[in-house]
């Protein structure tokens, strides 16, 4: 693209992307909202790939976009049966802040402060002081090609070890809020998709390509953008399909199988650190053996990630098949 | 010609003030969290931008495992946030906290703080 | 070196153990408590001696890599959190014990992993040295923390996990943001290359103030200001910790906020003293200030013992922002320097033990009466001397009396407030003290009534064993001040003894 | 031996208050044995320390907390005064103590606390620095608030109250005093000079106001001294150890740090404290003299009477002059005695007669004498009438006023000593010369037994004569007095 173009390309993009934003925001109908951000997550994504961040462009798509959508989307339509006795104030209906408008406006203007002060304050940083050259300078060492991956699984790998675990930590923290009763159910609702509907078909069809492209972004991360949390996000869209679709039920929260697939990745990865402090250096990876440490690692990462990614989007064990009365507690529990 | 960094920066601070004004303003706790959500890309699209400013080379790979990371942790927290929500939305039937000047007034009225939720503030257009 | 990987990991992979393993959560958090308190006493005497040991992790020196560092304040912090966790896991085998023949429940599973990566969590907020690593311990740590607060799965417990969330995202988010200004104008995130930039100093590498520094300061300390829980961004913290139940109230209470602290404390301290200014440090101060009493007069107000506790904090935690003002200010009558500083890090830790303490107790009391109402309190003296004592002991060194670790951290703080001429603080401090004697002495008034109609429910003398060790704990640091003392000044940072500004 | 000593004479009282905390309530024998044990045992050790004192050896222990923050156990004189009247005043009480509750309820942790408190009064005796001082000082206020609610009932609940809303602002006006001071003079020793140079007058002045506030609540200054009257609620022993032994002695003796040891004469005189300090203690002699007069009940009367007392000690000590100083050193120890006689007394009338107020005690002379003999003598004692303690006190005052050309201070003690005649002489008159009426012998039989209840009582009663016969003897409190002031005025 020629310089103009581009910029004109950008411009636009800004616009839309900030388009919408408001409209994720300020628009009445929840569902609305959610569509619009899911948009929002898609027209970001293309401003990673226009900022050359190719990886950070994949991982916003799948986990920006489209996992948390779908997150939300689900989330909608259950607060909607379970807020049904007060329509008007919730799901349904149109949302009317429990603020003033003077509040609003003080509100405003206060967002709109920050929001140029940022500006100014990254239009006064200084000429770019990133990290660009030490990485390229070890990137040899570290065993693969990625400079993404390199830093995110060998210079940084303790930030991604705790990133991992930070993701688990979610799972659990979400399953424990399960109530008593539906301990050792399966997470989510269960799902009924129509036999030979569309869902149906797709979760019979696309799974295997679904499968074959998560594994290649896997793969293909260490010298290419891709890695374990983009390829992890595709495994676990391909994963909720398939149960989506009622092909296959989520296992129990209780399943000793499930359980070790989810701390898989970070007990790998905690193991490797491990033998390397034994061998002097926690979480060294000493260049001969880089590689193949960092597939392994990944690979850990990405059965546990893919499987804990998807059961976030499941929810909390609990009763119901998603057709019958998701009702509110009648007697709140005390 | 303004680089698509700058301008990318700037749509980052602009997010970063919408999201902070959804999430004051929106009492509904599923669109808070988008507006978290909002603030979050935001601040990664400012963080990245600054990264990519020296045109000669590419986006700095820390900045951008650095924002990978980010996503991560923020899918995560939204998730276990929407998963707080649905719980609570399944105890009480509602999407919105308590107003929070009531929390904080309420201990000054009385001393029962298990008020908090039975003392819901009806919404003003309800 | 070992010791410092142990000290991160092991409750994780704890806590990771915990998930897979049925019905053994208990045997698995003690065994990584026993492996803790190894490691510390390795390190401790160790870094005592021979100073700071870095652990530079993959091999790779920062900017690109990621160090720990054990120093005296994250050792001592660590050693903190070890006691604390160390009880409270103790006692939490009466709720979440699983007895082998009987099918898990879910608090039975969700409790231990969620303790235990909280606590690994906690481990790397002390140590790490990198501003983005901590950040995802403080999201670990958030998200822990939370979860603990909805367990019971109670309307109000939900609520108030809920405003702490959203409290604690923006936290997150603010503190992000701050680091990544940093990161974009600095090229590094630690906290000891951005020392070494001189911020903010006119005659440093970096030149005057940028606006980007000063952004990312203020985002970064109003970021974690709102994880500590500093008037006014208090709301979150009373019910949230009222509404977990007890052995996660101490967690939550006594150790969860004191992360961010030392990160606040680090970040001012050691990587970027030059930008404060005498403004700032008055209005942090002065935010402490108003939440001493703030948090005190609401303490007062309430009839339930655990909002008590809890409001209590909100209080105690406003002490620590003194440190602002304080540091520094020596005078030729202190052969010491560094008064306030040392003296803001004692009164952390004291009131980690103490609250700790406390809310154990508040555990208790709710078995033997079936709820933490003042009013159900009378005869609680004669029916649980070891608690009442426990009780009792915490109080002194919540109040801040000799011979606590309270005390110690009052008499340095005071010092230091006369020595530098700022007596408005030694006010906030003195008023604070009085105040808090003022709301624990309505339990404690309420245990000591006599009522001898009134039946308790029997409580295990293993429960009632743990608070009162803590609450000794608390004296001990008092009267075996030293060696704690020392261990503090271990790599600390030079702006602690010559004072902000 | 010389590091050791002070440790092992705060132990005797430490060691058993620890255990007994753990004892179960009818290990009785062992709790007895513990404290007796530890109080004997602690006069023995101080009996042991006199003689070595005498010779001259030092008694110092030091132990560091943080740079500057150290607790120091150091010997002199005045801690010698003070320790030796506390640890043969808690042996009494203790079997005082153990006779009057029997078996009442919670008895561990009573005696417990007791032990705690004479261990937090003993600190306060040896302390050498302010700050060891304070430590202690602050200790004995959480001990004896569980003993001053004691009882459990809505009463006791309110007197420890009002205990602690006295006793806690005032600890903190004593520790800003402290810390001022130090910030600014580094850490104070009493056995060292204080190098007041870096404070201005006024600083000075206002510093001095802080510490006799800070001390003023616990020695019962007006206005500070509310709860004194309220604590009546607590058992008799209570009563002792607070009157006598412990408490009020304690703010007194930090008075006298204060003043002789930190400030010293001279610069108090120089800052013109001496004057305002010496009406306070005047006005407190005067208004507890004329409240006492106003009680109806017999242990309201005498904590009115020690307000009034405890403030001779301090007016000793504000005028200033060698006369007045050795009198109101002297009167540590003589007050000591006489009160805590008198408290003994009431209790024994209280627990066998169920006598409380003044108009019961008609005619029990006859039915309890010896409680009778002591009462009277201890009350002879506080008028201050020859040849007992309280006379010695007394005329010391009147010359050191003389002395200190402060004759004001002449009408004071004999508008005291007047109105001590008029609270104490009615009911003198009562016990003896009135007949006894339905009331006095309503109750059960009066009787005096067991010995471990009056036997306390005779020997104070006796002592607070013998000190006071004997006053001009090498060993008697006013020879230890006079050795103190002494050293004072040859600074």
């Amino acid at each position: 693209m020629s310089g103009l173009a581009a910029t004109g390309f950008d411009l636009m993009l800004c616009a839309l992307i900030l388009g919408a934003a408001l409209a994720a925001i300020a628009v009445r109908d929840l569902f609305g909202a959610v569509v619009f951000f899911i948009v929002y997550g898609v027209f970001v994504a293309l401003a990673w790939l226009r900022l050359e961040a190719i990886d950070v462009a994949l991982t916003e798509a799948a986990l920006g976009a489209g996992l948390t959508g779908v997150l939300m989307i689900g989330a909608v339509s259950r607060l909607e049966r379970l807020t049904s006795r007060d329509q008007d104030q919730d799901a349904a209906g149109p949302q009317s802040p429990p603020t003033s408008s003077a509040a609003r406006i003080a509100t405003m203007v206060g967002a709109a402060g920050i929001g140029g002060g940022l500006a100014w304050g990254f239009i006064t940083l200084p000429p770019s002081a990133g990290l660009q050259l030490a990485v390229a300078e070890n990137l040899a060492a570290s065993g693969v090609e990625n400079p993404v991956t390199a830093v995110l699984l060998n210079f940084r790998g303790w930030d991604t070890l705790l990133e991992s675990i930070v993701l688990l930590a979610a799972l659990i923290a979400l399953w424990s809020l399960a109530r008593d009763q539906d301990w050792g159910r399966r997470p989510g609702l269960r799902q009924h998709a129509r036999p030979g509907g569309v869902m149906a078909t797709f979760g019979r069809l696309l799974p295997p390509f679904g499968f074959l492209l998560g594994v290649y972004l896997v793969w293909t991360g260490s010298a290419q953008p891709g890695g374990a949390f983009q390829g992890g996000t595709v495994l676990a869209a391909v994963w909720l399909l398939v149960m989506m679709a009622g092909l296959k039920a989520a296992p129990r929260v209780s399943s000793t199988r499930l359980r070790w697939a989810l701390i898989a990745g970070p007990l790998l990865f905690i193991g490797v650190g491990l033998a390397g402090a034994v061998a002097g250096t926690f979480l060294g990876l000493p260049t001969a053996y880089a590689k193949p440490l960092i597939l392994t690692i990944e690979a850990g990462l990405t059965l546990s990630i893919a499987a804990t990614l998807a059961l976030l989007v499941l929810g909390a064990p609990m009763a119901g098949d998603g057709l019958g009365p998701d009702q509110p507690d009648k007697e709140p529990a005390r | 010609m303004i680089a698509s960094a700058t301008l990318f920066g700037l749509c980052g601070a602009a997010l970063i003030g919408l999201g902070l004004y959804g999430f004051v303003v929106q009492a509904h706790l599923l669109r808070r969290l988008i507006a978290f959500n909002i603030i979050g890309s935001g601040i990664f699209l400012l963080f990245g931008a600054s990264g990519a400013r020296d045109q000669l080379a590419s986006t700095d790979p820390v900045a951008q495992a650095l924002i990978i990371t980010g996503i991560v942790v923020a899918l995560a927290a939204t998730a276990f946030g929407v998963g707080l929500v649905l719980a609570f939305a399944k105890v009480t039937g509602q999407t919105h906290l308590p107003e929070e000047s009531d929390a904080r007034q309420r201990p000054l009225k009385a001393g029962l703080p298990d008020r908090s939720v039975q003392t819901i503030v009806k919404d003003p257009a309800g | 070196m070992l010791a410092i990987v142990a000290l991160v990991t092991l409750p994780l992979v704890a806590a990771l153990m915990a998930v897979v393993v049925e019905r053994r959560g208990e045997w698995i958090a003690l065994l990584s408590v026993i492996g803790v308190v190894i490691a510390l006493s390795v390190l401790m005497p160790l870094v005592a001696t021979d100073g700071p040991v870095d652990l530079v992790i993959g091999g790779w020196q920062a900017p690109l890599g990621i160090t720990l560092r054990a120093d005296g304040l994250a050792l001592a912090f660590a050693g903190m959190a070890a006691l604390v966790m160390a009880a409270v896991l103790v006692s939490a085998r009466t709720l979440y014990g699983a007895s082998p023949s009987e099918a898990e429940t879910r608090g039975q599973w969700a409790f231990w992993p969620l303790a235990l990566l909280l606590w690994g969590a906690l481990n790397v907020a002390f140590l790490s040295r990198d501003l983005f690593n901590l950040y995802v311990a403080l999201e670990l740590l958030t998200v822990a923390a939370v979860a603990l607060v909805a367990i019971e799965g109670k309307r109000e417990s939900l609520a108030a996990a809920l405003r702490y969330l959203m409290f604690a995202l923006m936290g997150s988010l603010a503190y992000l943001l701050g680091a990544a200004l940093l990161y974009a104008g600095h090229g590094t995130l630690d906290i000891g290359l951005l020392a070494a930039r001189d911020i903010g100093d006119a005659s440093g590498a970096t030149g005057s103030r940028r606006a980007s520094d000063i952004m990312a300061a203020g985002l970064m300390t109003a970021g974690l200001a709102v994880k500590t829980a500093l008037f006014p961004f208090h709301a979150w913290l009373a019910p949230a910790h009222a509404g977990a139940p007890a052995p996660a109230s101490a967690i939550l209470s006594a150790l969860v906020p004191k992360a961010s602290f030392v990160i606040l404390l680090r970040l001012w301290f050691e990587a970027l003293p030059g930008l404060t200014t005498p403004a700032l440090l008055a209005t942090l101060g002065g935010l402490g200030a108003a939440a001493v009493f703030y948090g005190s007069v609401l303490a007062l107000r309430q009839n339930r013992l655990k909002l008590i506790i809890a409001y209590s904090t909100v209080a105690q935690i406003g002490y620590l922002f003194l440190v602002f003002p304080l540091a520094g200010g020596d005078s030729y009558a202190q052969p010491w320097a560094a008064g306030a500083w040392t003296g803001v890090i004692f009164q952390a830790l004291s009131h980690g033990l103490a609250k700790a303490a406390m809310f154990l107790c508040a555990g208790v009391w709710i078995i033997a009466v079936g709820n933490d109402r003042l009013s159900g309190m009378r005869g609680l003296a004669s029916a649980t001397p070891m608690t009442m004592s426990a009780f009792g002991i915490a109080g002194v060194a919540l109040v801040a009396l000799p011979p606590s670790g309270g005390f110690t951290a009052k008499y340095l703080m005071l010092t230091a407030a006369f020595a530098s001429g700022q007596t408005i603080w030694a006010v906030v401090l003195l008023l604070g003290g009085l105040l808090s004697a003022a709301y624990l002495y309505r339990p404690l008034a309420m245990a000591f009534s006599r009522d001898d109609d009134a039946t308790f429910a029997p409580v295990p003398r293993s429960l009632q064993v743990a608070p009162l060790l803590l609450a000794l704990a608390a004296i001990l640091l008092g009267l075996g001040s030293q060696a704690p003392f020392s261990l503090i000044q271990t790599g600390r940072p030079a702006a602690a003894a010559e004072g902000l500004e | 031996m010389t590091a050791l000593l002070p440790v092992l004479i705060l132990l005797t009282s430490l060691i058993p208050a620890a255990i007994t905390f753990f004892l179960a309530q009818d290990s009785k024998r062992l709790r007895i044995a513990l404290n007796l044990g530890g109080a004997v045992l602690k006069l023995g050790l101080i009996v042991f320390m006199l003689a070595e004192v005498a010779q001259g050896t030092v008694h110092e222990t030091r132990l560091e907390f943080a740079p500057g923050l150290y607790l120091l156990l150091r010997v002199d004189a005045l801690s010698l005064l003070f320790v030796s009247l506390s640890a043969f005043l808690w042996l009494l009480t203790t079997v005082y103590a153990i006779a009057y509750l029997r078996d009442g309820p919670e008895l561990s942790r009573f005696f417990g606390f007791f032990s705690l408190c004479v261990a937090a009064t003993t600190g306060i005796a040896l302390s050498g620095t302010l700050i060891s001082f304070f430590i202690f000082f602050e200790l004995l206020t959480l001990s004896t608030w569980p003993l001053v609610v004691h009882k459990q009932n809505a009463k006791s609940i309110a007197a420890g109250r009002s205990y602690l809303s006295y006793a806690l602002p005032s600890g903190a006006m004593l520790l800003v005093a402290i810390v001022w001071l130090e910030s600014a003079v580094g850490p104070v020793e009493f056995a060292r000079p204080v190098d007041f140079g870096p404070l201005d007058r006024t600083s000075q002045q206002v510093i001095f106001a802080l510490f006799i506030a800070g001390l003023g609540a616990k020695a019962a200054l007006i206005p500070l001294h509310g709860w004194l009257p309220a604590a009546m609620a607590a058992p008799a022993p209570v009563s002792a150890l607070l009157h006598a032994v412990a408490v009020v002695k304690a703010g007194a003796f930090g008075v006298m740090r204060v003043v002789l040891d930190v400030y010293g004469l001279e610069r108090m005189t120089d800052l013109g404290l001496a004057l305002p300090l010496s009406v306070l203690a005047a006005l407190t002699i005067l208004w507890g003299s004329a409240r006492a007069l106003q009680q109806d009940e017999i242990k309201k009367r005498l904590a009115f009477s020690t307000v009034s007392q405890v403030s001779y000690i301090i007016l000793g000590i504000a005028l200033a002059s060698p006369f007045a100083v050795i009198g109101g050193l002297a009167h540590l120890v003589h007050q000591g005695l006489m009160k805590i006689t008198l408290f003994f007394c009431a209790g024994i009338f209280d627990e066998r007669a169920d006598i409380r107020r003044i108009d019961q005690l008609d005619g029990i002379g006859a039915h309890m004498p010896w409680t009778s003999v002591c009462f009277s003598l201890g009350a002879i004692g506080m008028i201050g009438l020859p040849p007992t303690a309280g006379f010695v006190t007394k005329i010391y005052l009147g010359i050191g006023a003389v002395q200190a050309d402060a004759l004001w201070v002449l009408a004071v003690l004999g508008a005291s000593t007047l109105l001590n005649a008029a609270y104490f002489l009615p009911m003198l008159y009562r016990i003896w010369f009135l007949q006894p009426t339905a009331a006095t012998t309503e109750g059960a039989k009066p009787n005096e037994r067991p010995l471990g209840l009056i036997a306390p009582a005779v020997i104070t009663a006796f002592a607070s004569i013998a000190v006071g016969l004997l006053a001009a003897s090498a060993f008697s409190p006013l020879a230890l007095a006079t050795q103190i002031a002494e050293r004072q005025y040859l600074r």
